[in-house]
This record gives structure tokens, C-alpha cells and sequence, in this order.
């Protein structure tokens, strides 16, 4: 057990002073204003000038792109990144994917896209889910043909998370319908050139799209890992978006943490604040007995949403958001219905978006349901509660 | 223990249930989603009240002596679960409550009649106080029943403010009612005023939880339609309990939550002293129903859910959207415990 | 809709007064001492008083045992008993069982058991629990053997509660192996004088048994219904044990009802007495403002519970006794956990006994799982969420 | 936000893992379920005490200037951990917390040889005040420190008072702190003996939260067991996410309850003027999950689970009947608003 401060020297000291400067002057009021606005999860002029210093790929060296820096200080940047609300989930989808281009990629691809990457005019997105398949990854239909030296590409993905920002589309496709569900997939990062992308909008905000393959032909160097093993291509990504791996990082900012749990962290600190402020009749609502009671249940509900690790803070910290911003939406009253930007509207509509939001936190890359069955069954060895696998038809 | 032995009938009358159906049919041709979504984000469907009004829905719920049907809150809450359940865009019941307050004093007659011919869209400003307050139905009406001090009040405006966007984009309002653009006049004062007042705060809290109860109905039956028809790991979803027993919880919510209601506005309207607990419980009850209901429909939903395309979201903003405008439900439990343990005590610091 | 006070004529106002009478006089504080230390669901004196009275079977005509009553009367009569807190188990499963007896048995058995069932000196328990099967009832594996006119019995029932008090048990039996799981099942109304009963005690104080059918030979005229059947007999009275019926009563005491809400409302009357009753510093708990919160969610939670009908009823009535029944404990301090009769204990330990003894419900009967199935299942249409059912092997 | 960069490691050092394995051990060989319901219902074991004298359970707590071992809480947690898994009828946690009081203060030095040397069980009386209070640990006790007023005091007896019968089978017992049949001797004054007596208080619901994380970690052993085993309709009912579920519920809290108590612990021995919110939150959140997990436990076992041959009503009962001592667990929640938010400001009636 090791909770201790740690003590920067002053080149550190420095580095978290210029990541701070860095946040001031790219994460500004207009950037926060059109990611509420857009919920595009990304910005390109930030994103670039992460690039520009190496941070996209931080602990990387410098030869490859990255800033070769130590594990504190990309921890550093991670936090201060977060704290400041950095748009960030199109460079996390990129970082994300990068380990299996760099792993299954040949070297003509790696060259093609992985200094892009670095610099920051190359972006990944993933392209799993459809239609008809959701947290039942592998019962994706989109068909890939070979023909000759290419392959082409028929089908429709749902759920594209920023196809928008994004050059390439990390795809899964099924190569041989024939054979068993697991063994008939092939993965591609696939350019996004031809493809047709077609917004959707959220609940919470943000944009997600829909995305076309109409035929789309490419050459076979898209290709990641042999033919029709596509499936141990897809786990290593999958694998870290489960947060199958202790994800606690070596260090924190002592307070946010968690998947999801940094957006109850958001809302409760916004109804503290809220809370503190005396009302119109004078009174300061934290001193009412009943709104301390609440408050202090949902101190400890974010506590927790931050502490827990892999799967279950996957788990937990969704549904403390989801729990946590109904009711603190309830205890601010009529304004808590109120949007950013409206006459009235409270802590700068945090809360009321936060319970908006939170909502599909518990659906993003497999819902809550799937992930409590990958602990019964991984962890606590209990017997698959799915009936048979059947090959979709 | 020895209590009174009463009845226990939740059933409707069979003219009970002909009005229900009449209403369900109306609104199911009248009110389907694409119409509750093209009146987003304003909450209004000019078109859709006027309809309404043919089928009397203020009108009936107004004493025949001032010009109504004289319909009761057992009927008025058949109407009202409609209402929740296609999350129709009018302020039906905001307007109800006000006709009816108008019909109690003599000083209400001429905006009542204003009312009923279907010139003024009446509401109620739901916190007592004289300041500026979100009242619901409030962008779309000019006449606002207010309790300021002691006095009942009509304030009126030559047109509505504008309505303030918001989460459930229901017709909400800023109203001043001190403002200069308000023309006041007091309709009760002192005890009766107070009365009153409190009586309009209950029927809106009955008819909006059967609102409430109507919503999770709907969702409740979207989910269980995407439960049947999706497919993931080789079966039909609705085949986890994951699933199949969250619905389950719903269901049992919404039919236990009716039969609340249904006690609750048969003892309002009849021996509106008695059980008077059983109002703060219906409305606490239905929206903290309403609010789960309408997270696990979008849940079982998915992604799709989750996206502005899908019907569950319409509802999971009005499950907040329809009731925060009355405050922090939480505080019900203390109107809860006023009544049925009597007020606190004040204990010294 | 209809909530008014029933108005009482003379005659049954008398009836209602008879009946308190009848209570205070055989459920006495002795009585309720000895159920609370023997958990046995049953106290002779008061069960034979009750036949003498044709009270066993109210509704029955006088000539055939019981007392003519009217549904009104018979109601006063079931719900004064409950509400002075009758042990009334054995009463419940022998009444349960008898609707089957009048249906499949011989005029020869009805001659055999039914006056005495009126009488009071015959009563049944259940017998379809085993050790291996429990809310899975038609998987019983205790074997009939036809022999003659006789049947040969060997198996082992787990949780027939009350066969202490009882002279038959309603049993079932699997009579032929080789069949589906439910086409092979017989019913019968099994004699106890030659099954060997042993004590369970439970965690809520209760007593039920094992019982043990070692070679017990009876005459084929116990049999209830046609070998092989015994699904079809058992259905009637596990429909009616799973309130798949609307059963709620046409009247009630303006308070308790539900099928276990009765637990958790003795319960919160007993908290909300403790609470309105000042403390050793002189302030009354009620008046603090989180007991008072906390103790209207519950009194919200009990109305719930006895309001609600059929399978409902029985999951959120058992639900509700666990969820407030912890709470209540906890309200109540270090004191909340002393039982009856210990120094310092609160309001005689109802409390502290509601909590344990509220676990139970949720099994009871068939889990509150199991019964969310039924209602997924028969009410909302999904499709069954068990694995394709197998024969016991 | 510009808060302190710190370290998150919650991982035992070689030593604490030793430390953890023997005790884990010691009480696997030395106390199955067996022996804890052999003890019922006087909720104590004299020989187990003996042997965990043995280990040096409570003199490892102890200050090396005080004759015992020096271990912190970091190490005393492990114990703890392991005494709640196995509901070990030994008064450990009231006696170690106690001990380490006496150590604290000149005029405990006497008693706390006596303690060392096993003539003594001390305790900790909770509440402050004078009066009546149920003690843990109190009807084994001779000796129990409390908060009299100002004044620490040290209240010895010549033997213990009766137990009370209580749910958890705990030795606990009504001691009157004003009584005569109880010698008082002043341990500290003033803020000196408020603040020994807080730090007791927390000390205890550290110790207890870790006892509490073990209870739960135990029944959720025999939970899975169960619902490998148990078939019901064809399949293992692990296999059915109503059991399933609850039971990855469970094992979330263990998981994350510990990672919290180590988290509140670690600040309470190296930085104790941080975070003090900590261990009213660990104790909470650890008492919440013990009646959660043995709720869930009950109910996966069934009707099973329910008897008393069944180990899970061993942990049931005690899941309540270890931490009420110490009052409504609730109020925790405001001492926790009280470190986070800064005291409530009074507000007139």
C-alpha cells in the first residue's frame, strides 16, 4: 500500500506546468462549447498540436513520433488532459487500435499510417458493431470478398464512434459464413475514402455514425492477420476496451479515476458547488440534512466508481453515473432541467447532462450485462449463462 | 389494531372504461411519436389541442356548474395515463387543474369561460412565493394560478414568455410574477386561498403520476417488443434474466403503481381528509417508477436506445422532465411523514 | 374503483366482536411466546377451537363442517386472525391442499379426512421438496412402487413444514422414471404414521422438517388422481401457493395485506412506535430528519407490498419485508439487536426478528427468481429464460 | 482541480503477504465453522483466544515501547480480514484497539502489561457518554476504556458482565459505566482523551470494515460453490443470471471494498489529518456489502440457506450483529459529510 505524494523534481514539475499551459491554450471555452454542441468527441487543432509534441504517443520515442516520455509524465498528461476535459475519444479509438496494426500490420501499412498516427493526421475508429450485432461482437455480417490482390467489402456498421475524424476504420468482416462464428472473420483497417458515413446523434449528445460498404475495394495490404483468424486480431483491442487487464494506473490525480466514473466526478462536484451556494432564502442547501445525507452517499458511490479496476470499474463506475445523476438532477429541482447556456441553468449544465449521458455508458463496448457475465464465468468460474453459440444466420 | 374495514376495488366502471378506450384510441391515432417528436422542441401541438378540446378533455373535468362535465379525478387519471403514454405534446393537465381551481371561486368564472371556449390556455404556478418560478405548460399560457403570500392569484399576460429548453423540451416557463408584464388579480385569500392552493398542488400530483405510470407502460412495452424480436449470442435477449427481469420489475412497478394511484385519487376525490398520505406517495412512487422504467427500456434497448431515433429516449427525458418542474421528488417523502407521523417537532440546536 | 368504509349491520358488527373475543381468548401472550420459540406455525387449542366453530372452512355449510359464513364475515374472520398475529401454517397449507382432496380423491378418503379437517383433528402439509429439488418441483425423485392395491414409498422430503402437526402430507412422487420429467409424477394424500420426521430449525425461528419415507406402504385410495398425473393434481394448489389468481381480498383492514407484507408491517409499526417515543435525551428519534425520511420510504415500500397482487405481491412483499427490515434494524441501534425478551430489547423484538425472518420469503414457495420467470414468462409473453429443460438423471 | 500527484498501490509487500498466509492458516486449521457454532450462542472461544495469543494477534498491535510487536494497521487489516472470513468467536479488533489505547497514555501501562501477559481482555466501550451501553467484546472483558465526559477513562470490573443474547452470538454486554460494580481510573483529559477516544473509534471501524470484507468474501465462496453444484431445471443455477449476477455483484463489492479499506487505512496510519472521510466510508461501504452478500448468499443457498445447519446464517447474523454495536451505520454517512463538506451550519427552525 502506497498512497504517498509524489514529490516532482523540477524538470517534472516543469513538464506538468507546460502540459498545464498546453490545456489552457488549446482546450479553450470555444473548444468546450462546440464539443457540447457537437459531441464530436475530438478537435482537430488540439489533436494536431498534441501531435506536434509527440503526445499522442507519449511514452514512444522521439525517432518514432512520440516524446519519449517516462511513465509519470504520461500519467501527467493523461490526467491534466482529463481534468481540463480534453475531447479525447477519437485519440483514444486511435491508441486503441494501434497495437494491432503495429502487431499484425505489414511493414507497407506501418509506414503508411503509423507516422500519421503520431503526428495526428491519421485516426482509427472502430468497426465491430451492426445492426443486428452488439455486445455479441462476433455475429458480424459485413462480408469481405477476395478478389485478386483486393478485397471488397459489403455491409453496413453501426456505432462508428467518430468515422468522422477518421481516416481508417479498424473493421471486422466475415470472410468464410460457412464456418464456425469465431473461426469465418477477417480484420481490416479499412480506409475510410469510399465508405459512406451517416451521423446519428445521441441521448447523451454526441455524435456517432452509421457507416456504408457498398463495394468498397482495397487492396490487400488493409488486411490485419491471416484470413479468417480475425477474431485473435480483434481480442488484444477488445480485450483492453473490457479492461480485462488491472487498469489502475501507477498514479493518480488523488481524485478522478474510472472509465465512466470521471463524469459522476463532474456532476457531484457540480452539485457541491451548487450545494454550497446559498439559495435564495439564504440557506446554503448543503446544510439541509436530507441533501448532506444524499450528498455523502454519492461521495462514497464515486469513491468507488474510481477505485474499481478492470471489468468491474467498467461495471460499477456506469452505474454510480447513471445512479448518482438521476437523483443529483432531482435535488437541484426545476433547474436542474435546464441546459448549458439557458437563464437559470445550474453549474454550467453538467448535471443535467451528465444524467443524460451516463445513461449509455452502460451499453459502450458491450453492455454492463455481458461484462457481469465475463466476471462470472472468468473470475468466479461459474458456468456460461448464454445458451449454445449458434452461427447467426 | 382496529381500523376501519373498507372496500379494496381497483376495477373500473364500465363507463370508467369506455372513456378509457375512447382516449387510448384518441390518442393512439391522434399522438403517435413522430408527432410528439416534430412538436420537440417546443412541447406544444397547437393542432392536437385543438382536437383535444373536441374530445372535452379540460372540459370534462370542470363542474357542470361552471360550464364542464363534471367528471371526477377517477376519470380524470384514465385520461392522464393516455396522456403519459403517448408523452402527448399539450398541457393537458396543468390546464385541467387550473380549470378546476378557476370553477371553485366566483372570481374565476370569466377566465374559466375564456377557458372552456378555448381562448386562454390556464396553468398553475406549482411553488408557493412570489418570485420568478418555472411553471410548467408556462410558455403556452396566459393565465397562471400562483399562491403569493396568502392570496390565491390569476396572473395573466397578453402572451406567454418564452419557453426555456430543457430536458424533457416540455412548454416550460420563467414567470415573473411580480413581473410588470403580469396583470394580477386574487381569486382567494388567507385559509381558503391556502386550500385551494393546496388541493390544485394534489391533483396535479395525481394526475401526473398516472402520466408517470402511463410512460413506463409505454416503455415497458418497448422493451419487452425489443426483448422478444433482438437477437445476441444465439437467442432472443429476453431470454436473459439480465434482460427479462428488469422488464419484469417494470411491469410489476406499473401495475402496482396504478393500483396506488387508483387508491389514492378514489380517497382524494371521495374523503379528500382521509389517507391524505397516500397523494405524495402515488406521485414519489410513479416517477421514481417512471424513471427506472424509462433507464431500462433504453438499456435493454442498446445502443440504439440511446440514439435521438429511438422512442425510449422521448420518454426518458419527460420521466424527469415532466415532474422536476414541481421540485426535488424526494421532498414528498417529507409531505409523506407529515402526514402520517405528524409534523416534526422542533428540536433545539 | 371503490375504497369506502364497509358499514357493519348489527348482526355482523356482533360477528366482528365475537371473533375479537375468540382472539384474545386463545391467542394469548402465552401462545404467541411458544410460536416465537417454537416457530411452529400452529397451536393446537386454537385449532381445534376454531373447528369447533366451523372456522377452519368459514364459507362451507354448516352440515358439512363449516359455518355458512359470507364472504364478508369470512374475510373480519381472516383478517382478525392476522392481524393478532395467529399461527395459522399448518391452517394455510392443509386449506391449501384440500381444494385437491375434494377434486381427485375417493368418496371413501373425502369420508376418511374431510369431517376431520373441519374438525380440526386432521391437517396436511406439503410434500414436494427434496434435497435436490427445490423451485424445480417437478424434478422429485422419491419413488411409489405399486404393489398391489398398495403403493410402496421411498424417497426424502426436505422442508415440510408443519408434518409435526399434520396426519398427511401432500405428496409427490415420482411413479415412473422413464417418462418426461412432468409425466411421470403421482400424488398422493400420504399417512405420517409411518414416515420419520426430523426437525430443521431456521434462521427466522421457524421449524420445518425433513421426513423421511422409508418403505411406507399405503392403500391405493390415498392416491389423488391417475398414476402418472400427479402434475395435473399438483397444479391447483401450486397456482394457488403462486397467486397466479388475482387474490387480492374483496375487502380489507384498512392496512395490512400481501402475502409476506404482513411481516415487514408489524415491523414498521413496531419502528415507528419506537421512534415516536422520546429517547434518553428526550428528543423522539421521528423528529430527526433522516429517521423520518428513511422511515416514509418504508412506509411507502409497505404499502407497496400489501397493495400488490398475485405473483407480484409475493416478490415485492417478500422484497420489501428483507430491504426494510435491514433498514429498520439499523434505525434502531445496538438495541435493535436483542431478541424478545432480553434486557433492553425494542418493542419486543419484532424488529430484530423481522429481519431474519424475512430472508426466508424470497424462497418460500419457489424463489422470487422463479417467480419473475412466471411473470416473464405468462404476463409479459418473453421467451423461457431457462435452459431446455432435461429429465432428472 | 490542481490536487496532489500521489501514488494508488494497494498491493501487500512480501512481509504483509507472509503475514496474511499465516494467519490465513492459523485460522483455517484453528477455526471452521465448526468451532464458531460450537461457541454460540456466548460468541467466544477460550482456547482459539489462547492460541491467537499465540500468534501475538493482539501484541503485534502493540507499540514496541509498549512491549508489543509495533505492527501498524496496514498489517492489522490482514488479521482482521481473516478473523471475519472465518467469524472467529474471539474479541480481537475491541482488544487490539484497545490495547494500542492503553499504549498511547502512562497510566495504561499497568493494565496493558496485564494484557500482554493474557490476564486481561480490554475493550473499547463506543458511545461516548456515561451512562448504560451495549460494549463488544464486554462480556469477556474486564477492562473497557471510554469516553466519560471529558475524560478518558479506564472502567475495570472484577469479572465480566452477563452477555446479552443478540443476533450476531457476539459477547456483548450492557455495561454501566456509572456503576457501582465498576472501578474508574482517568487515562487522559480534555482534547488529549477526545482525540485518543476519535482515533479508538476509527481505529475500530478500520479493523471492523476489513473483518467485514472478509465475512463477505466467505459467503460469496460458499455462494459459487453453490451455484456450480445445485442443479435446477436441467442446468447448474450459476448458469441463470438472476444467481449469477447477484453473485458478480458481491464479488465487485469485496473487490472494491478492500481496495477502499486499504485505501482509508493507509491514510489513517501515514497521514491521519487527510482524508479523514476515508474510514467513516470504508465502514459503511463494508457493512452495506457484509448484509448485501449475506442476503444474496442466503437466498443463492435457498431454503438451505436458511436453516441453521447452513454456514451462511452464521455470516448473516453477524453481518448486522458486529457493527450495530457501534449505532445506526447510516450516521456514518454524515460524519463522512462532515470531513468532505465541513460541519452542517445551523439553521433556525
Amino acid at each position: 500500500m502506497d498512497f504517498s505524494i509524489i514529490e516532482l523534481d523540477d524538470e517534472t514539475a516543469r513538464f506538468r506546468d507546460e502540459v498545464r499551459e498546453f490545456c489552457k491554450r488549446y482546450i479553450t471555452a470555444e473548444v468546450l462549447d462546440a464539443e457540447y454542441r457537437d459531441g464530436n468527441g475530438f478537435d482537430l487543432e488540439l489533436h494536431m498540436a498534441l501531435g506536434e509534441r509527440g503526445w499522442i504517443l507519449p511514452t514512444w520515442a522521439k525517432e518514432d513520433g512520440g516524446a519519449g516520455l517516462t511513465g509519470l509524465k504520461a500519467s501527467i498528461l493523461a490526467l491534466e488532459l482529463e481534468a481540463h476535459h480534453a475531447p479525447s475519444i477519437t485519440k483514444g479509438t486511435t491508441t486503441l487500435v494501434l497495437p494491432a496494426v503495429m502487431r499484425w500490420g505489414t511493414d507497407e501499412l506501418k509506414a503508411e499510417v503509423v507516422p500519421g498516427v503520431a503526428r495526428g493526421d491519421i485516426r482509427f475508429c472502430l468497426g465491430y458493431t451492426e445492426p443486428d450485432s452488439g455486445s455479441d461482437v462476433a455475429a458480424a455480417r459485413t462480408r469481405a470478398f477476395r478478389d485478386g490482390d483486393e478485397w471488397v467489402i459489403d455491409g453496413q456498421k453501426m456505432f462508428t464512434t467518430g468515422a468522422q475524424n477518421c481516416q481508417y476504420s479498424f473493421l471486422l468482416t466475415r470472410t468464410n459464413p460457412d464456418a464456425a462464428k469465431h473461426k469465418g472473420l477477417t480484420m481490416f483497417l479499412c480506409p475510410l475514402d469510399h465508405a459512406e458515413i451517416q451521423a446519428i446523434r445521441t441521448l447523451g449528445g454526441e455524435r456517432t455514425n452509421m457507416v456504408f460498404y457498398d463495394g468498397v475495394r482495397i487492396p490487400d495490404r488493409y488486411r490485419l492477420g491471416p484470413v479468417d483468424q480475425g477474431w485473435m486480431v480483434l481480442l488484444g483491442p477488445l480485450n483492453a476496451e473490457h479492461a480485462m487487464a488491472d487498469s489502475a494506473p501507477p498514479v493518480t490525480l488523488d481524485s478522478p479515476g474510472g472509465m465512466y466514473g470521471i463524469s459522476a466526478v463532474f456532476a457531484l462536484e457540480a452539485a457541491v458547488a451548487w450545494a454550497a451556494t446559498p439559495g435564495p432564502d439564504g440557506r446554503r442547501p448543503i446544510d439541509d440534512p436530507l441533501v448532506r445525507h444524499r450528498l455523502a452517499r454519492h461521495a462514497l458511490d464515486v469513491e468507488m466508481a474510481t477505485i474499481a479496476t478492470g471489468p468491474a470499474g467498467r461495471i460499477i463506475s456506469s452505474e454510480v453515473a447513471i445512479r448518482v445523476g438521476a437523483d443529483l438532477i432531482d435535488m437541484v429541482g426545476p433547474r436542474g432541467l435546464l441546459p448549458r447556456g439557458e437563464k437559470g441553468t445550474v453549474e454550467d449544465g453538467w448535471i443535467e447532462h451528465s444524467h443524460r449521458f451516463a445513461q449509455g455508458t452502460a451499453t459502450y463496448g458491450g453492455t454492463t450485462d455481458v461484462f457481469r457475465n465475463i466476471i462470472a464465468e472468468r473470475v468466479l468460474g461459474l458456468p456460461r449463462s448464454a445458451p449454445p453459440t449458434k452461427s447467426p444466420s | 389494531m382496529d381500523l376501519d374495514l373498507r372496500r379494496a376495488d381497483y376495477s373500473l366502471s364500465d363507463d370508467q372504461e369506455a372513456l378509457q378506450a375512447a382516449f387510448e384510441t384518441f390518442f393512439e391515432r391522434e399522438c403517435p411519436a413522430t408527432r410528439v417528436r416534430s412538436a420537440e422542441p417546443f412541447g406544444f401541438d397547437e393542432e392536437l389541442w385543438q382536437r383535444l378540446a373536441g374530445m372535452r378533455a379540460v372540459a370534462m373535468g370542470v363542474p357542470e356548474s361552471g360550464g364542464g362535465d363534471g367528471a371526477g379525478l377517477e376519470e380524470l387519471i384514465l385520461v392522464a395515463e393516455e396522456v403519459g403514454r403517448r408523452v402527448a405534446p399539450v398541457p393537458v393537465i396543468e390546464a385541467v387543474v387550473a380549470a378546476r381551481l378557476l370553477a371553485a371561486v366566483p372570481a374565476g368564472a370569466d377566465t374559466l369561460d375564456a377557458v372552456l371556449r378555448g381562448s386562454v390556455i390556464p396553468t398553475i404556478a406549482l411553488h408557493a412565493g412570489g418570485g420568478d418560478q418555472l411553471v410548467p405548460g408556462g410558455s403556452v399560457a396566459r393565465a397562471a394560478i400562483a399562491l403569493v403570500g396568502d392570496d390565491l392569484v390569476l396572473a395573466e399576460r397578453d402572451r406567454p414568455p418564452e419557453q426555456v429548453a430543457n430536458q424533457g423540451h416540455a412548454p416550460i416557463a420563467w414567470w415573473d410574477l411580480g413581473g410588470s408584464d403580469v396583470e394580477r388579480r386574487t381569486l382567494a385569500t388567507g385559509r381558503e386561498g391556502r386550500d385551494l392552493f393546496e388541493q390544485a398542488g394534489r391533483e396535479w400530483r395525481i394526475l401526473t403520476s398516472a402520466a408517470l405510470i402511463g410512460m413506463s407502460r409505454a416503455v415497458l412495452d418497448l422493451g419487452v417488443q425489443h426483448a422478444r424480436d433482438r437477437v445476441a449470442f444465439g437467442a432472443p435477449i429476453g431470454t436473459f434474466q439480465a434482460v427479462s427481469h428488469s422488464l419484469v420489475d417494470v411491469a410489476m412497478s406499473v401495475d402496482t403503481g396504478r393500483r396506488l394511484v387508483r387508491k389514492a385519487t378514489w380517497y382524494q376525490q371521495h374523503e379528500p381528509g382521509v389517507h391524505r398520505h397516500l397523494v405524495p406517495m402515488a406521485y414519489f412512487y410513479a416517477q421514481e417508477a417512471a424513471v427506472e422504467a424509462t433507464t431500462v427500456a433504453v438499456h435493454v434497448l442498446g445502443g440504439v436506445g440511446f440514439t435521438v431515433e429511438s422512442d425510449a429516449q422521448l420518454y426518458f427525458r419527460r420521466a424527469k422532465g415532466w415532474t422536476l418542474v414541481a421540485g426535488d421528488p424526494q421532498r414528498e417523502l417529507g409531505a409523506l411523514a407529515d402526514q402520517l407521523f405528524g409534523p416534526a417537532q422542533v428540536v433545539g440546536a
